[in-house]
């Protein structure tokens, strides 16, 4: 899953004071306490508006975040707790896997309802599920048509055409028949797209504007780019949804201020500051800020992100692996987190998987100093013959990620490595990295698991065959192909059994460390600012998004 | 006049026809791929290519002007039959980032730009050619010296630098403004009013400066003239002389420049004030979609400002073709 | 009595109009002395302090933009030398110290975030400024006089066909065109897809790209002049003297042009230089680390608040430094015309 | 004729107290060059009803004097010295406010060039119209009813039509006849004429002069003529003022200026003049060089670098010494600066006439 970063940023500061009025902070009410109250208006400030909210193409965290609030999709995260559980959605439980998680069934909740009262249908969801395909619906995740049976040639469900692997034997019954085994296929489905479309209210690709609704939230207005209201949906009942909550009466989602201006705005606490929160990541300088700020630690909700911040070292072109340990060893990450925002950003990493993913694996292979040793370095590059490099360097071409190439360079240097850096329109930077044509020596990325499994981060990042297979969008920015990596994650995605997978990617995790393939900067956290009258906010961790479903507003 | 204007409107839509041309070549040109990133993440080979499809970019460079062309006068339909999304004409195409009709997102946007664009146009038309007028008719003297020292400072000036001096001193500092940005003034009078101040603020001194000089060195041009001797031999009182005969002659050329920005101000030409003052506007919208390869988004800003300078032009011309009987529109 | 001037009357007793210094006192000054126009302007010039200081801050710029390396090996601290001791980590590599880190190693502070010296910054990012300033003005005039010298002088259609383009030209949403075209052109000349920006190709970019919006202005200009020119005698006699085109064009209408083409150059070089500061602080200009005054002024709009100094600096410079190189274009268009009196 | 020998001051000699009195005028403008001496020292009267010519070429100083007339180098960085009587009133000194309510009124000009001296945005009525309401408090109609009564009278035909024309619609002549007649709106005193027919085909030439003439027989105005041309105030003055480099070299009236003119360079200007009477075969001879500097006028006398005569004073006096304006021998009030003696001058004459 990405995470859009921050816009295009031009503005320095903006801060907003109403004239007169001031700020009422003091209230000693942390996250998630208090008894919730119903009524009032939640206003949430983005930069930019969310790329899509049509559930078959949102695939970026706030969208979906967002998304939880209108549509119920199959399975989803009752994240109260300690640890987020799976637990059933629109479906009465978490499916049920047979003929070795190739078939999975699900069974609909009876009584739930569209905005308009009418039941919502198994052949809600196949349509919906349906929609993925349609090249008009671009933009969301791959799995379904990786993983239904016929899905490579079905072009989706608007010229007539139904996929036949996905079954509805009842109104309330649906079968998917995948063409692998997918052991954590019912965490796949808490994804978005996994959900119902009325076909009589489906407009296309203008659908981001309609979304229809079976959650507590229905669209108002929305007016691209600028503004996006939602309503209570009268029809929806908290007796056949385990994880919404209906408290605040509308949500108020505002686009198109600077990021700056937002975090200043919420910090000032003032007028529609004390309702506001926001979605986009706090970053850069304001984190720092932000962060150290005692008088703002109660609104300020810093999420673990179930991600990594990294630097691949192109393991084809790079191909001497004293030389990429070396790299591992020398770059200093304590200079590459203060580029991204210092402390408050996240750990330091060791490891591709973060701690809170299934099947982390504590351990360490390299320097247990963040700062790196360099002796260590130096004598490993000497082992490699003290070859004069020049390696290339790209990264998105904003500030952040400059100071980050140049904490990078300047670390290099000293183990006798010049780096030339290459920053990359940061729109299209995914797009042109991923291009197999386009390969860089050290190439920096992010990844957030689109669910809280290994699955969803390893294979991604290191199968070796989707070079071939996905020549232009290839996620493997190591390059690595590595038969035991690969044997592994194969093995490992058959395993149905939750702790002999998670050990699999675990020593999964540890062999493409040993390989050098990619140097572990950070566990992100995403930081995000609310203001003092909002209660019932929960860190959503598979989101890295502050969950809005319990959200009240304080009266 | 009318047959002037018919040509000259013809002339206009070929500048159009050309720019719309040069644009779509351009974007041809352009090193990133939309289908891959509507495609997202992780996008097939064959996916690709049904997107490249869907977006219309697997067609011909003519046929895809062909249809833009076409959409102009007869609007174009998009996608399959039960989701059909009509787009009447003029049509300036569907945003691949947002698949809604790009003249609705301009259309949403203009009044920003317009508000933005006609208020400081205003007021730095007014102080610019008073300013001007002082400083010609004081030529030489300490009210000139600082006036053309102050329209050199002014056109010197960065306005992403300036702007967030003003925004830092009025917002941040001293707290007398709420931040700055766009808000209807149907919705808030007072609060699109009192965000948009430092914005007016900021353009009004990066062109007042223009019109200061402008309109000093049109002055003393005019001042020059022997008419304006004549004048004076009449016996009008000064003031008369400078306003009623220096002005009149003088401010031909000011106009025209006046059009001109005006024109592509309220096109969106206003980027750096927007970015800076985090106003939503059409600077903003084009540089997003240049960033975001959002094909129809790119040409619909681009004919949009041009069409704004292009008529300003004409605008212009007729409005000299009022002011100087001299000139003959045929 | 012979004739060795032309005679003020001639026979039938007319005068060209507006011989007679009427009003206008300056309109005399052709009848005191036969010194030439370049004299007169530099007469000028050397008279009027503003211009005079403006010049002398401007060639002050050049050297310091020249001296760069030698100023940065001084002070050792080059453009892209990070400091790591004079930012803290803990507070997102902010500066230590006051004033963003002005201290004895760091003239004017350090930059957040990487720790560079600034003052380095500044003088490496003064010669990009000046570089890309002064080689599209080049470039822009010298496509600009051909153009308008072109399009003037012949006529006809080359004319219809050249003005026609200067409009479209001048229609462009420019700076949106800038953006879009930057990655165009470097696309283009860009022959290997990896192993870094090629700093020079990116100036190249730049300098291509304002260019080519920046020449019409000037072609505009050269073909109004040489319209008018064309029509004066020494041409027509060069004509019945049966002159080559290049001949009319290079030797005849060339020198008389001078003085426009001389303002717009002046005038264009500052004009350029904010440009190119704000695609770089747009992000399509200069690419970091590669020092350079817009993009270090949009660095610092993200520091703004917690480090004004960082943004004060290189804006302040950056204003002295265009008002200054526009107050030497003025002063040079005042001194050529004749027409702008100064007193 | 007989000259006289010696020298001898003639401005000293009071007049009694004319309807114009110019006293050693000068007007000079400092430039980053010099100082310009545009009118250095001019002395002239004229009486109502009369006219004065004022000839020299361009940079003589003659339009110069004109606009200091009409004080119109008030508030200008011309330094204006000496002083302008008219009717008893100081013009020199006179405060702004109270020389424009003399300006178009009492004083008022014909300007050469009217293309560029009518305004080309407003109508020709609308001007005519504007240069009375200044003077008088009338309303819009009235004005307009006397800017068309005036272009009646300076005969341009239609005039109800031509008064809602714009200059540029008007030809030549009729352009000069609209400036005669916006200068004649509000009766003036004195009319200063600058290059009225410069510009203009001999046919119009002559029809304007002759329209100047009859309206300053029906107004009784006092008129100065400005020109270059010799030919066109022979017609219409009663005295002539040669200028030379910002001062006075010759002086009187017309019959003494033009049939005994006293200074080479009168000579001159009568020499590159064609007669209608004189033989088709004489030739026409333009007087050689440039004028002289303003800055740094030439020593002595200002026209000797141009002067073939200047041999003829012995010792090189014309190079070293000023001459001064003197009074020529005669029935006439005609005076000339030259330092050729009355004896020289007749046998130059002579040996021309032989030629």
């Amino acid at each position: 899953m990405t995470r859009r970063t921050r816009m295009f940023s031009l503005t320095a500061t903006t801060v907003a004071i109403a004239l007169g009025a001031t700020a009422c902070g003091g209230s000693s009410s942390t996250t998630g306490s208090g008894s919730p109250t119903k009524g009032g208006t939640l206003t949430i400030l983005n930069d930019a508006d969310y790329n899509h909210i049509d559930p078959q193409r949102t695939y970026t965290t706030e969208g979906s975040s967002m998304d939880y609030e209108i549509v119920r999709t199959l399975t989803g995260w009752d994240e109260t707790g300690a640890h987020p559980k799976l637990v059933g959605d629109l479906a009465t439980d978490t499916g049920t896997p047979s003929k070795g998680a190739t078939v999975w069934t699900f069974h609909l909740r009876h009584g739930v309802k569209w905005q308009d009262g009418t039941d919502v249908t198994a052949q809600d969801v196949k349509y919906g599920v349906e929609r993925f395909f349609s090249p008009d619906i671009n933009g969301g995740p791959p799995y379904a048509s990786q993983w239904l049976v016929g899905g490579s040639s079905y072009k989706g469900p608007f010229k007539g055409k139904q996929l036949d692997s996905i079954q509805t034997p009842d109104k309330y019954t649906l079968v998917f028949h995948l063409n692998q085994p997918v052991a954590d296929f019912n965490e796949t489905t808490t994804m978005t797209g996994w959900s119902a479309v009325p076909k009589a209210h489906d407009t296309g690709a203008t659908y981001d504007l309609h979304v229809w609704s079976d959650g507590p939230y229905m669209i108002k207005s929305y007016s691209h780019g600028k503004e996006l209201v939602l309503v209570r949906n009268k029809y929806w009942s908290r007796s056949t949804d385990p994880i919404r909550e209906q408290n605040v009466n509308e949500f108020d989602a505002k686009f198109g201020q600077d990021q700056s201006a937002i975090d200043q705005q919420i910090k000032s606490d003032a007028g529609t500051g004390q309702t506001a929160i926001t979605q986009t990541p706090i970053a850069g300088s304001d984190l720092t800020t932000i962060a150290n700020d005692p008088s703002l630690k109660s609104r300020f909700y810093k999420i673990p992100a179930p991600g990594i911040n990294y630097m691949a070292i192109n393991t084809g072109r790079v191909k001497d692996i004293r030389v990429r340990e070396a790299i591992e060893d020398a770059v200093d990450k304590t200079t590459v987190r203060g580029a991204f925002g210092g402390s408050a950003y996240g750990d330091y990493a060791t490891s591709v998987l973060a701690p809170g993913i299934d099947g982390h694996k504590n351990f360490n292979l390299y320097s247990t100093n963040p700062a790196g040793d360099l002796a260590k370095a130096k004598a490993l590059m000497k082992q490699a013959g003290n070859p004069k490099l020049t390696m290339s360097l790209s990264v998105e071409n904003i500030p952040t990620h400059e100071h980050f190439a140049d904490a990078v360079k300047t670390a290099l240097a000293k183990i006798g490595i010049t780096v030339n850096i290459s920053p990359l329109d940061k729109n299209n930077y995914f797009s042109i990295v991923d291009n197999v044509k386009n390969q860089y020596d050290l190439t920096w990325g992010d990844w957030i698991a689109d669910w809280p499994n290994a699955s969803t981060i390893l294979p991604i990042l290191f199968d070796g065959r989707q070079m071939k297979t996905l020549p232009q969008s290839n996620n493997n920015l190591a390059y690595l192909n590595d038969p035991k990596v690969n044997a592994q994650i194969d093995k490992a995605a058959k395993t149905t059994d939750i702790n002999q997978a998670n050990a699999a990617y675990g020593a999964l995790d540890e062999q493409v460390m040993k390989d050098a393939a990619v140097v572990p900067l950070m566990y992100m956290n995403f930081s995000d600012l609310g203001g003092s009258k909002i209660g019932g906010v929960i860190d959503d961790t598979i989101m890295a998004e502050p969950s809005l479903v319990h959200v009240y507003v304080k009266s | 006049m009318l047959r002037y204007l018919v040509r000259r409107l013809l002339a206009a839509a070929m500048i159009l026809l050309v720019i719309t041309a040069i644009t779509f070549v351009i974007f041809y040109a352009l090193p990133s791929n939309p289908a891959l990133l509507a495609c997202g993440k992780t996008c097939s080979p064959s996916r690709l290519t049904e997107i490249r499809h869907s977006l219309g970019l697997d067609q011909s460079f003519l046929t895809q002007f062909w249809e833009f062309f076409k959409g102009l006068f007869a609007g174009r339909d998009y996608g399959d039959q039960s989701v059909r999304v009509h787009c009447g004409a003029p049509c300036l195409g569907l945003s691949f980032q947002t698949d809604t009709p790009v003249l609705t997102t301009l259309l949403g946007d203009f009044p920003a730009d317009l508000s933005l664009g006609l208020g400081a146009a205003v007021v730095f038309l007014v102080l610019g050619v008073g300013l001007g007028m002082l400083a010609a008719v004081r030529r030489g003297r300490a009210a000139d010296k600082a006036a053309v020292g102050l329209a050199l400072v002014g056109v010197s000036v960065q306005i992403y630098f300036i702007g967030l001096l003003l925004l830092f001193l009025f917002v941040d500092k001293w707290q007398i403004l709420p931040a700055s940005g766009y808000t209807p003034f149907t919705q808030d009078p007072s609060a699109w009013f009192q965000g948009l101040l430092l914005p007016w603020a900021t353009l009004v001194i990066v062109y007042l400066a223009m019109y200061t000089r402008l309109t000093r060195s049109s002055m003393l041009e005019v001042f020059a003239e022997d008419y304006m001797r004549t004048a004076r031999a009449k016996g009008l009182p000064a003031g008369k002389v400078v306003l009623k005969h220096g002005l009149r002659a003088a401010i031909t050329p000011i106009i025209t420049i006046f059009g001109m920005d005006v024109g592509s101000l309220i096109g969106g030409s206003a980027v750096i004030t927007e970015s800076v003052f985090g106003i939503n506007g059409i600077g903003k919208l084009a540089v997003d979609s240049v960033q975001n390869s959002d094909l129809p988004v790119i040409l619909g800003t681009t004919l949009f400002a041009a069409t704004f300078v292009v008529l300003a032009n004409v605008v212009v011309d007729v409005v000299y073709g009022l002011v100087d009987p001299r000139v003959r529109l045929a | 009595m012979t004739t060795q001037h032309p005679p003020v009357q001639n026979a039938t007793g007319t005068m060209p109009p507006g011989a007679d210094p009427a009003g206008d006192p300056l309109a005399a000054e052709p009848v005191v002395a036969g010194r030439s126009p370049a004299r007169i302007a530099w007469n000028r010039i050397r008279r009027d302090k503003v211009t005079l200081v403006a010049f002398v801050v401007t060639v002050l710029f050049i050297v310091i933009a020249l001296l760069a390396p030698v100023l940065t090996a001084l002070t050792g601290w080059g453009p892209i030398t990070p400091d790591g001791r004079a930012i803290n980590p803990d507070t997102g590599n902010f500066p230590r110290g006051s004033l963003g880190g002005i201290s004895a190693h760091h003239l004017l502070g350090v930059e957040p975030g990487t720790g560079y010296d600034l003052f380095a910054r500044v003088v490496h990012g003064l010669r990009t400024s000046l570089l890309v300033g002064f080689a599209s003005a080049v470039l822009s005039t010298v496509v600009g006089v051909v153009a308008g010298l072109a399009a003037g002088y012949s006529g006809g259609w080359v004319d219809s066909v050249l003005s026609r383009v200067m409009d479209v030209m001048l229609a462009f949403p420019q700076l949106l065109f800038i953006i879009a075209l930057t990655p165009v052109i470097q696309n283009a000349l860009q022959t290997n897809s990896h192993g870094g920006t090629d700093e020079n190709l990116r100036l190249l970019v730049l300098v291509l790209n304002i260019a080519v919006f920046a020449w019409a202005y000037t072609a505009r200009l050269v073909r109004g002049q040489v319209l008018s020119l064309r029509e004066r005698e020494f041409v027509d006699a060069a004509r019945i003297m049966s002159a080559g085109r290049g001949h009319i064009l290079f030797r005849q209408l060339l020198p008389n042009l001078w003085a426009p083409i001389l303002i717009s150059f002046a005038l264009a070089v500052p004009q350029n230089i904010t440009t190119e500061a704000a695609l770089s602080y747009l992000g399509v200009g200069v690419v970091p680390p590669n020092p350079d005054w817009g993009s270090l002024l949009s660095d610092a709009s993200q520091y703004f608040l917690q480090d004004p100094m960082y943004l004060f600096i290189p804006g302040v410079l950056l204003l002295v430094l265009v008002l200054a190189l526009n107050l030497l274009g003025d002063g040079v268009r005042d001194a050529l015309d004749p027409r702008a009196a100064r007193t | 004729m007989s000259l006289q020998t010696s020298p001898r001051p003639a401005d000293l000699t009071p007049a009694p107290s004319p309807f114009l009195d110019v006293r050693d005028l000068r007007v000079h403008f400092p430039t980053e060059d010099g100082v310009v001496k545009s009118v250095d020292g001019v002395s002239f009267t004229l009486e109502k009803g009369s006219t004065l010519g004022i000839v020299g070429e361009s940079g003589s100083g003659k339009s110069v004097t004109s606009l200091a007339l009409l004080g119109l180098h008030k508030g200008t960085r011309a330094q204006v010295s000496g002083e302008i009587w008219l009717e008893g009133r100081e013009l020199v000194a006179l405060p702004e406010h109270e020389m424009r309510g003399l300006r178009g009124r009492t004083v008022s000009m014909i300007f050469q060039d009217p293309l560029s001296a009518l305004h080309p945005y407003f109508t020709v009525g609308a001007q005519i119209a504007e240069a009375y309401r200044v003077h008088h408090k009338v309303s819009k109609k009235e004005a307009r009813d006397r800017a068309v009564e005036m272009l009646k009278r300076v005969g341009i035909p239609q005039p109800e039509r031509r008064a809602k024309d714009y200059p540029h619609q008007f030809s030549g002549g009729m352009r000069q006849r609209a400036m005669i007649a916006m200068a004649l709106v509000c009766d003036p005193e004195l009319l200063i004429a600058d290059e009225p027919t410069t510009a203009l085909d001999v046919t119009v030439q002559a029809q304007i002069l002759d329209l100047i003439r009859d309206l300053q027989e029906e107004f009784g105005s006092a008129v100065i003529l400005i020109t270059h041309d010799l030919g066109v105030v022979a017609d219409i003055a009663d005295d002539i003022l040669v200028m030379y480099g910002g001062r006075r070299i010759e002086y009187g009236s017309v019959r003494d200026v033009l049939k005994r003119p006293e200074h080479p360079y009168t000579w001159g200007l009568l020499e590159s003049m064609p007669h209608i009477t004189g033989d088709v075969d004489r030739r026409l001879n333009p007087i050689a060089g440039s004028p002289p500097s303003l800055i740094n006028p030439p020593g002595g006398c200002a026209f000797h670098p141009r002067c073939t005569f200047k041999g003829w004073v012995p010792e090189g006096r014309c190079a070293v010494d000023r001459p001064e304006l003197l009074a020529v021998a005669g029935p006439g009030k005609h005076l000339a600066a030259c330092h050729l003696t009355p004896e020289t001058k007749n046998e130059i004459r002579g040996r021309r006439a032989a030629q």
